[in-house]
């Protein structure tokens, strides 16, 4: 964990509202890992006061990437930081996803923009796995495919790929994989993440998911993001400490 | 630069600089000693403890507000014993003086955590946490009412001789009067102020943000209203006072100090720049030696009305 | 767009829409007509009035605080008589109810200013001020106080028969139980909140930047607390409540009626935005005619907790 | 008086600290008169809350200047306002300087900041009367010239011109005045305001001054800027509306 300031280097738009940021930021780069976030001071003064998190999407030689959805005041500040503007980020955060293993089939599901920390994840697997990606989104525009390999894309409303959710996409598809080579991991609102979870434990699929929640501090000090753990009734474990990956199996969705 | 006598007391609590770490807001320690040295800091305060471990109240906790945020951790705590077991022994490894603070839901409890800490020697001191907003029994049940907070000080106070801070709660027309019953049954110091309390709903569900409903407003929002409690006592009652409420910066230390405060904690910066507190020791050295404050317990109550 | 019905009562004062401006932030009315047109506003509050003029507080009565402000104006007013002869005139030549807001220092004067006040047929409602804390006679002392706030309110009741609005204090820990005395004593509503007490020093000279030292603090900053405030009142007392505090757009108006307000008043905002109140209603309008909601009073206490 | 959202058209350092902006604001430049000035909402979200007053400092065709002395948030913020970003603008807000009358000499007395509304004074005045323009400051950063003709400068420690306050150099060149056809014009610190005006009744010199004072609405709604009357005791007058600038006979600097 750092505290580093940190130069934009470029701010591109991917798609409508949708913009990849990015910085150069060597001590980041050097250590962060997939499913890992960071948390982002917006301004110098009070507005907006506290930090926003963000998954790391990419990173390449020392500049690392993040994609911004922007939705509120603190991502509209970031998104038009110029070139060689400053950001105050903390981090790397919480726990990535463990793609060790000797898994084959890496399955990747992602739900609007839990697409976010899949870049780097594709980039790290992209040699030893075959890589599936499953994205969906409510309409055409909240399907986010940047940085992704061999994708199948999903919308509520059919304008884009198979007409349904990206879980029902997956599980037409899952006859594919075999569940003792295969690994799933997820990102996305929680509504689906807790689909994914049952379609994970029905087909006996092992599945990493990156959770969500609103946060003070990113690292353990403010008790503010808490989720229910499985194994432990009397105690929550925390989404920026203990996650923001799960394995479905450890978590109440 | 010659030396600036950073160094306060609160009653018989010396601390070598008034820059505290509010409770809530640094858990046990662990995580903050990687972005500032423990071992520079005025004194740190736990999270509260209760008796029995505290799951904490369900999602959402926390809301950003202008200038502010609320929170609704609902006292989620390991328990005393667990805290002893496992978070003391990391804490001991540090130079910096830990006070405890308790929290509970009857009198009985207080007192009774306050003796099971009490043989501690690495605790140094007590904060009675009796005005958290988050909680159904306990907090403000007992903040807001004189007689209870007199009670809960009178039977602690009979529990250990260690210094004694009481955490007030602002949610009152008249914070002087809890400050004065305090002093009255035995109070070393007061704390002032706990979060106010406030609420957040999300227009196009009607539901609350939070979980708890209302919640705890915290932050640069509410320094004025802080700063204007810690005055009152000061105006009005002979106690040491611990500032707290929306410190941003060094400035805002001093600004507490002149109306009255011997010390401050640090709470919501903590989660924004989790290095400010050792920041803000440097800039208030450097302030003081610029402006020939030898000692910088003389801005203690220095202000000119 | 078809018709929104965004009319709403207060007691037995009907209003063409919830949007009214809050005491001391528009004066009587002159000059923000420059930039809002009061034919299309719900009501306008007067500046709060006493019996004789008063001078108000010496300079500086404004600070600027993290998204609020602290006033000390020492409720500077024309007094009763110059009202009516000299501004009562310029808000006759509109259609917007007009609200006459009463600061006194006892309760005879509360009474006498009633009094002469009631037979003006321009004034639709009155609204009694128990809760400037900017003020040394009146003020806090009875806006803090229970039996004061009943005594206040039973003798007004006694001396009008318009609707009669109590501004209450949210300096208090259960703003409900003075609700709940209003009621009692015969009022018809109350205005929540007035602002936080409050101060802030200069901490070069040491010397509070308010001549007054306390202020009041509004704006952006203590939205959260009138809203816990609204709520407990909702939740526990059936009146109806007119929200005020930190109100910055539409948005926070219906998070206001969500939690309990029939009405809102406008306060900070009309200095940033003298012109807001009519965008809000357009915007209000707008929400309501998208989100089928063809009467806005459904909002009021629609919150699902 | 107007709500309008003006672009900026330049910002340029004339001093170290002081900055000229000028907007593009055809509706305030067509109205503006000199000693007015402008409430400026510095940005659209509550950091910080309230706008700012800015003297007019001059207008040139469509477009007016203001004269910026980056102090704290609010003026760092508009100072780094791109060419074509907006302001919105209150304004034109309080009564001006009275310029008219037969007097021949216009005594101008500015310390610090106090330049600033003197530069459309000049502008309004320089072909009828003859400008003599005494600029103080407390060193020689504190000194700013700009748009001002005649100019004679004062610093409190000596390091450019005369070496004493702009009040002592004042009264040093006073007998070059008659007090029948001379007329003061000043703006600076209260206590400089306050000196001027015993030197203007020491000489019987008319005498306006522009006042300042902590602002939240800058138009008469909020009562926030009281000075005292010297004609009516029970009733403050308000900077804002009644001035800011007002005769030195009617108010107690
Ligand atoms: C671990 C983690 C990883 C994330 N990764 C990304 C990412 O890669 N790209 C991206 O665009 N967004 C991501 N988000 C969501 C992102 O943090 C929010 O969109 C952002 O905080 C919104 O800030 P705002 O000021 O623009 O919005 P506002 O709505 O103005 O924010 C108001 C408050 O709500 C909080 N908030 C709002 N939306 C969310 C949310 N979805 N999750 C948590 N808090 C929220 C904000 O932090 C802030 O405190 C992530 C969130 C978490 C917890
Ligand atoms: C009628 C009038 C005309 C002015 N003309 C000019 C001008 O032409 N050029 C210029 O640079 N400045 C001028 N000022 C002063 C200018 O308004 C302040 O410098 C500015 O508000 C500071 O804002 P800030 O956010 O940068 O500073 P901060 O110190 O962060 O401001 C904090 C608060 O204090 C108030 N404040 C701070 N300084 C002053 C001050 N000197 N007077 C009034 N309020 C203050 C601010 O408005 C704000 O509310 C004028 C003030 C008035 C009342
Ligand atoms: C997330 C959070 C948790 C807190 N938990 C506690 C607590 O357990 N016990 C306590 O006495 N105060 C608690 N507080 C209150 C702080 O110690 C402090 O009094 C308050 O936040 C005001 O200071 P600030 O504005 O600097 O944050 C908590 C505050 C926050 C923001
Ligand atoms: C400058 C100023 C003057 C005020 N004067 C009065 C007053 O005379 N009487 C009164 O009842 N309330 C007065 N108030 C309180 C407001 O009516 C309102 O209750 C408060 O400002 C909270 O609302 P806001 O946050 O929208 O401003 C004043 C507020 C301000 C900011
Ligand atoms: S965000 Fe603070 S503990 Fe997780
Ligand atoms: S600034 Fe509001 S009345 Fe003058």
């Amino acid at each position: 964990m750092l505290i580093v300031n940190s130069p934009v280097v470029e701010t591109i738009q991917v798609h409508e509202n949708i913009f990849i940021q990015k910085i150069h930021s060597p001590e980041i780069a050097r250590t962060v890992k997939p499913g890992q976030f960071l948390n982002i001071r917006v301004s110098e003064n009070y507005f907006p006061l506290l930090r926003r998190p963000f998954s790391i999407c990419d990173v390449e030689d020392e500049n690392i990437f993040i994609m911004l959805n922007v939705t509120g005041e603190g991502t509209k500040i970031i998104v038009h930081k110029h070139p060689g503007e400053m950001l105050d980020i903390l981090g790397p955060l919480g726990n990535g996803f463990n793609l060790q293993g000797d898994y084959k089939n890496a399955i990747i599901v992602a739900g609007g923009l839990g697409s976010a920390p899949f870049p780097f994840v594709t980039k790290k697997l992209r040699n030893d796995k075959n890589i599936f990606s499953f994205v969906g989104g409510r309409t055409k525009n909240d399907v986010i495919t940047y940085g992704l390999d061999n994708v199948l894309t999903s919308t509520d409303d059919g304008a884009l790929g198979f007409n349904g959710t990206v879980i029902q996409l997956l599980e037409n598809n899952i006859y594919k994989f075999d569940s003792t080579t295969s690994k799933v991991f997820g990102c996305g609102p929680t509504p689906m993440l807790r689909a994914l979870k049952e379609i994970c434990i029905k087909y006996k699929l092992d599945c990493e998911v990156s959770t969500e929640s609103a946060m003070a501090c990113g690292f353990g000090i403010c008790q503010g993001c808490p989720i229910e753990s499985t194994a432990q009734k009397d105690k929550y474990l925390l989404i920026c400490k203990d996650g923001p990956v799960f394995n479905v199996k450890d978590v109440v969705l | 630069m010659s030396k600036v006598d950073l160094s306060v007391s609160i009653g018989s609590l010396k601390l070598r600089n008034p820059i505290m770490l509010a409770s809530g807001t640094v858990g046990y320690g662990n995580e903050i000693a990687e972005f500032t040295d423990l071992n520079k800091i005025g004194a740190i305060v736990t999270k509260s403890l209760s008796l029995k471990p505290r799951k904490g109240n369900p999602p959402q906790r926390i809301v950003e507000t202008p200038a502010g945020m609320l929170n609704a951790i609902g006292l989620a705590n390991v328990g005393v014993e667990e805290f002893i077991k496992e978070k003391i022994p990391f804490l001991k490894k540090y130079d910096v003086p830990l006070i405890c603070n308790i929290a509970a839901s009857s009198v009985d409890e207080y007192v009774e955590c306050t003796k099971i800490l009490n043989v501690e020697e690495t605790i140094k001191a007590f904060e009675i946490n009796v005005s958290c907003p988050n909680v159904k029994d306990g907090g403000l049940q007992f903040g807001n009412n004189l007689s209870a907070v007199g009670n809960v000080t009178a039977k602690v106070r009979a529990a250990t001789n260690k210094p004694l801070i009481i955490k007030l709660s602002p949610n009152v027309s008249y914070i002087s009067e809890f400050a004065q019953v305090v002093k009255d049954e035995g109070g070393d110091a007061v704390s002032a102020i706990n979060t106010l309390v406030g609420t957040s709903f999300n227009i196009f569900t009607k539901k609350p943000k939070l979980f708890n409903v209302n919640g705890g407003l915290s932050g640069a929002a509410i320094k004025p209203v802080a700063l204007a409690k810690v005055l009152e006592i000061s105006r009005k009652v002979n106690i040491p006072i611990i500032g707290i409420g929306g410190i941003m910066n060094w400035k805002d230390v001093v600004e507490f100090m002149i109306v009255g405060a011997s010390a401050v904690q640090i709470g919501t910066l903590n989660f924004i720049d989790p290095a400010s507190s050792e920041k803000i020791i440097k800039e208030l050295e450097n302030y003081c030696f610029v402006s020939g404050i030898q000692k910088i317990s003389d801005l203690t109550a220095s202000y000119i009305i």
